[in-house]
């Protein structure tokens, strides 16, 4: 290995005249790619409430709440400002209920704005739904 | 097959300090040996059977013993060398002077489980903060802590 | 006469919380002392709360670098304990984002060597060709960091043909760029002066200090996970234990890079020799009583994990020992008798990833932090009290212009 | 009127109002071309390009709270950026970038000029010393002292590469050297090891990579400013800056031909010329990483000095034929 002084120079020159690596963020915003886990979203008509999102979020971010028992009126508050966006409520959602979307840009003054809460009345179980969730009481 | 052979050899040098030997899965080995026994057998194992290596040492709380494994490893396997001490004598002699690496790991078990090292170079708490109350393991499973109740900075909802 | 300076806890070389207590003579370093603590939260304490599932995340938050080869070692135990063998393809993506891990960890420690020498612009040109690894994990994925591809008894997401294709592609870069590295980091000769000959730690030393990883490798012994108790797949593949013989932070350097060029081979390798199948096996959620040991090379080291069931749905005990721990008792011995100016240096060459080491206590501050918890307006209150009072104490403190 | 014309020289034109303003200039230049050369886009969002930023990275820091640490000599501590500052401009004075026709020589244009600016020059770096001396703190301390073991290794070397072209032209007035080379701009090249010379001890003086050992912030934080901030800082920040153009404008007024013509001329080939030696500057800064403080004092004492000599000699053997 041969000690060369100045070894870097030709290579900081080219780099003058090409176009900066930076993305000058807040202006211009890079792509998400498919299937980035971002914020976490109820689909409030598939929601059948069996709980496995509440069970398994490692960072205790779901929190569903009975409001009404007779008529089925659930409250479901996604903690946002604890969720760790790992994507586990999806995953073990017999309905898909659950997704991930997109959003990113999550950063907000109040961490109670971060605090989204869904009010809503349990859908009729279909006989399909039925057998995911059982089966989900034994696998994972 | 390798891992026979070294049950074999191990028992043929440590003899009758083996309490019990154990080969649940491939490149795994548990051995269990009496406290008081515990430097000589790392002694032993260090020059005869080459672990040099010290992973970790793991302290488990079993109710009225605490169970230390330690954790060897080489080339051809996993070696925990597992010892029992009782709960209302948690003592363990050092292996520091066998394994300088260890210091750290026993330090740690003093800091968690409240286990003495008897001899130990540098006695000083590695992890916990200064003013930790004394007596207070956070590893042992009676340690139990009380979570504080959320307080979100702006109050109101 | 020596003087006794504190490194850390908050020190610009530092990028996490760690205390060195520092005795100098002059420039010369004469003892060293580490204190940890700083960067506490209770993981192991966690661990006993959480069900397996959960586990998995919170193992991946025990280090953001090296998130993927906690959850792996631990789920890898897992599944021992359950007694299953997982389908071929989703040992495969495992290691596929193990290696990739181990990429982008390694041109980030490049960065960060080059920042601690004083070499900025090594630092920028390194990290901006981490993002192509970046971007390459986050496609694959689903996040920049934490990948959460592991489940028990799988991986959560497939690998498709055009992702396939775009990594093969990245290669090519990387290699070429890890390439004219290689060549700078070893033949600048401001760099290599600040590189040779600092944080010399002997082989039989090395070994006596129970040191791991690149750190141990540098000391020309060839302890590798990888090759001495293969997981996943990684007896299929071929690859070569890096080392090198200098003993010193250079060699370290030069294992890195080496470890570099063997990961992009192993990475093409696999993407060659994707099995086709499934991605995930049906496991129960209750863990059979049992214990284990999983073990696993991280980028900065071995990685252990004891597991110890219970036959429940949540672990009994679970103890992590990440490689920086394992690096400390080295680094003092590296460090006595060095300058000054090599502490981040020696330093940064184990790696140093704190939060890693340190997991183990419920923090403390919760308690004594309810106290200290002000609304805005009450720490405007208070900054503006402050302020009153200050003024009128040191008056004669007040700028003479 | 001479009085005015004297306090438009000392206060606007090339005194202080000049100087912050180019020095501030200087300094976007600066890391404009040091993040282009690491392929970065460097201040973007302040006035047109960044070129605002580092007059507001001024104004904050003297918006900002002014602490004296307790066990520090709070009198020194005070009183030494001022002292800098008040240094630093004058020995700008002395660069011959207006008064260039030796009919209309100032009051600041006399032989040995040039050994009154290198000596201008190397008060601030016992400033430094002093201000990281009497801050007390480790990490000051140790800066400071780093800061005076660099001064024993650079300080000879610039002074023996400046010195060639001054034996070359036969002057010891900046003016009539850079009066001779532009009379005979081919004897320039005799001196081209002493300008990559004197370039590395103005790097050095001027603390940048890769002799920023004084400053190293991965090693001993702030150095000699650890302890300062606000207002104080600000001041160090433009010694620093003010540092650089008069030290680029030496270089260039003894290696590069200084400035000829008129009042306008003179200005613009000032720009361009101190320009050059700052893209330079930051061609090295880019292209090291940081020595170390024995490293840095072999490198000067066993590679710069002999250069220096070498230079020297070379200077005298082609005086000796013309």
């Amino acid at each position: 290995m041969g000690k060369k002084l100045g070894f870097f120079i030709p290579e900081l020159w080219r780099h003058i005249f090409k176009k900066p690596a930076t993305v000058d963020y807040p202006f211009e915003k890079l792509k998400v790619p498919k299937g980035f886990r971002g914020l976490p979203v109820l689909n409030t008509e598939l929601c059948i409430v069996c709980k496995a999102c509440e069970r398994d979020c490692p960072a205790e971010a779901i929190e569903i709440r009975t409001i009404l028992e007779e008529e089925k009126k659930f409250q479901m508050t996604i903690h946002n400002d604890r969720c760790v966006h790992c994507g586990q409520c999806a995953d073990v959602c017999p309905t898909n209920a659950m997704t991930l979307n997109n959003e990113f840009e999550l950063s907000e003054p109040s961490r109670w704005n971060m605090k989204f809460r869904y009010a809503y009345t349990r859908q009729l179980r279909k006989k399909s739904d039925r057998n995911v969730d059982e089966k989900d009481k034994e696998i994972l | 097959m390798m891992e026979k052979s070294l049950i074999s050899r191990l028992k043929e040098f440590l003899a009758e300090k083996i309490v019990e030997s154990a080969n649940p899965s491939k490149r795994r080995i548990f051995i269990k040996v009496l406290p008081e026994n515990l430097p000589d057998t790392i002694q032993i194992l260090k020059e005869k059977t080459g672990f040099t290596h010290l992973s970790t040492i793991t302290g488990v709380d079993k109710g009225e013993t605490f169970e230390i494994l330690y954790h060897f490893a080489n080339k051809i396997a996993v070696l925990t060398v597992r010892t029992e001490v009782p709960a209302g004598k948690p003592e363990i002699k050092t292996i520091t002077k066998i394994i300088p690496g260890a210091i750290l790991y026993e330090r740690e078990l003093q800091d968690m489980f409240g286990i003495k090292v008897m001899e130990i170079p540098d006695p000083r708490p590695l992890i916990l903060p200064d003013g930790w109350p004394e007596g207070n393991y956070p590893l042992r499973k009676n340690w139990k802590y009380q979570r504080p109740e959320e307080i979100i900075p702006g109050g109101g909802k | 006469m020596s003087i006794t300076i504190p490194i850390g806890p908050q020190h610009p070389a530092l990028k996490e919380p760690i205390s060195l207590k520092m005795t100098f003579d002059g420039e010369i370093i004469k003892d060293a002392d580490i204190r940890l603590g700083y960067n506490h939260r209770g993981l192991e304490k966690l661990f006993e709360g959480k069900s397996y599932v959960q586990n998995i995340y919170v193992t991946e938050r025990i280090c953001g670098i090296c998130s993927h080869s906690h959850t792996t070692c631990f789920v890898n135990g897992v599944e021992k304990l359950l007694g299953i063998e997982i389908p071929k393809r989703a040992s495969y993506i495992r290691m596929l984002i193990g290696e990739l891990e181990r990429v982008h960890s390694h041109l980030l420690w490049l960065g960060v060597a080059g920042h601690e020498a004083g070499f900025e612009s090594f630092f920028m040109y390194t990290w901006r060709d981490r993002e192509i690894v970046m971007d390459i994990l986050e496609e694959s994925s689903g996040n920049r960091v934490h990948y959460a591809i592991n489940t028990i008894g799988g991986v959560r997401r497939d690998i498709d043909e055009t992702q396939r294709t775009r990594i093969l592609n990245s290669l090519k870069i990387l290699k070429e760029r890890t390439d004219y590295y290689k060549n700078l980091g070893t033949t600048e000769p401001s760099f290599v002066a600040r590189l040779s000959g600092i944080g010399i730690l002997p082989r039989e030393q090395a070994l006596s200090l129970c040191s791991v990883g690149p750190t141990l490798r540098a000391s020309n012994i060839d302890m590798d996970v990888r090759k001495d108790d293969p997981y996943l797949a990684y007896d299929e593949v071929p690859f070569e234990v890096s080392t090198a013989d200098t003993c010193d932070v250079l060699g370290r350097t030069v294992v890195r890079i080496k470890e570099l060029f063997q990961s992009y081979n192993i990475i093409e390798y696999i993407l060659r020799n994707l099995p086709a199948g499934d991605i995930k096996a049906k496991v129960p959620r209750k863990v059979p009583a049992g214990e284990t040991v999983s073990r696993y090379e991280a980028p900065r080291g071995e990685n252990i994990h004891y597991i110890k069931s219970n036959g429940t749905e949540k672990p009994e005990r679970l103890k992590v020992r990440a490689p920086t721990l394992a690096n400390y008792p080295a680094t003092v011995a590296m460090l006595k008798n060095g300058f000054i100016a090599d502490i981040p240096l020696i330093f940064a060459a184990i790696d140093p990833c704190i939060c890693c080491a340190e997991r183990m206590v419920e923090v403390k501050d919760t308690k004594t932090g309810r106290a200290e918890i002000k609304t805005f307006d009450e720490l405007k209150k208070y900054s503006r009290d402050f302020y009153k009072n200050h003024k009128k104490i040191k008056k004669d403190t007040v700028w003479p212009f | 009127m001479a009085i005015l014309k004297t306090f438009f020289y000392l206060l606007v034109y090339p005194g202080l109002v000049f100087l912050i303003v180019y020095s501030l200039f200087c300094e976007w230049f600066d890391r404009k071309t040091y993040a282009r050369l690491q392929n970065r886009r460097g201040p973007l969002h302040t006035g047109k390009a960044g070129l605002l930023q580092p007059a507001a990275d001024l104004i904050k820091l003297f918006s900002k709270e002014d602490i004296v640490p307790e066990k520090a000599d709070r009198i020194m501590f005070t009183a030494l950026p001022v002292f800098g500052l008040a240094i630093i401009l004058t020995s700008a004075m002395y660069l011959p970038i207006w008064n260039y026709s030796m009919t209309k020589t100032g009051f600041n244009s006399f032989p040995g000029d040039i050994i009154v600016l290198i000596y201008l020059l190397s008060l601030p770096t016992i400033i430094l010393f002093l201000a990281g001396w009497h801050s007390t703190s480790f990490f000051s301390t140790i800066g400071g002292v780093r800061v005076i073991t660099m001064f024993f290794g650079y300080e000879i070397p610039l002074l023996l590469s400046v010195l060639s072209p001054a034996i070359l032209a036969g002057s010891w007035r900046l003016a009539e050297i850079a009066q001779f080379f532009q009379a005979n701009p081919g004897l320039l090249s005799v001196n081209v090891i002493g300008f990559f010379i004197a370039l590395a001890a103005l790097q050095a003086k001027l603390e940048r990579t890769p002799f920023d050992i004084p400053h190293a912030e991965t090693e001993i934080v702030g150095g000699t400013f650890t302890e300062y901030t606000g207002r104080k800082l600000a001041f160090f920040r433009l010694i620093t800056d003010i540092e650089m153009v008069v030290g680029s404008g030496l270089i260039a007024t003894v290696f590069l031909g200084g400035f000829p013509g008129g009042i306008f001329s003179s200005f613009i080939w000032f720009i361009i010329k101190t320009l050059f030696v700052i893209f330079l500057l930051s061609v090295i800064k880019a292209a090291f990483s940081r020595l170390r403080i024995d490293q840095m004092v072999r490198f000067s004492w066993y590679i710069l000095a002999p250069l220096g000599i070498l230079q020297i000699f070379i200077t005298l053997l082609v005086k000796l034929k013309f």
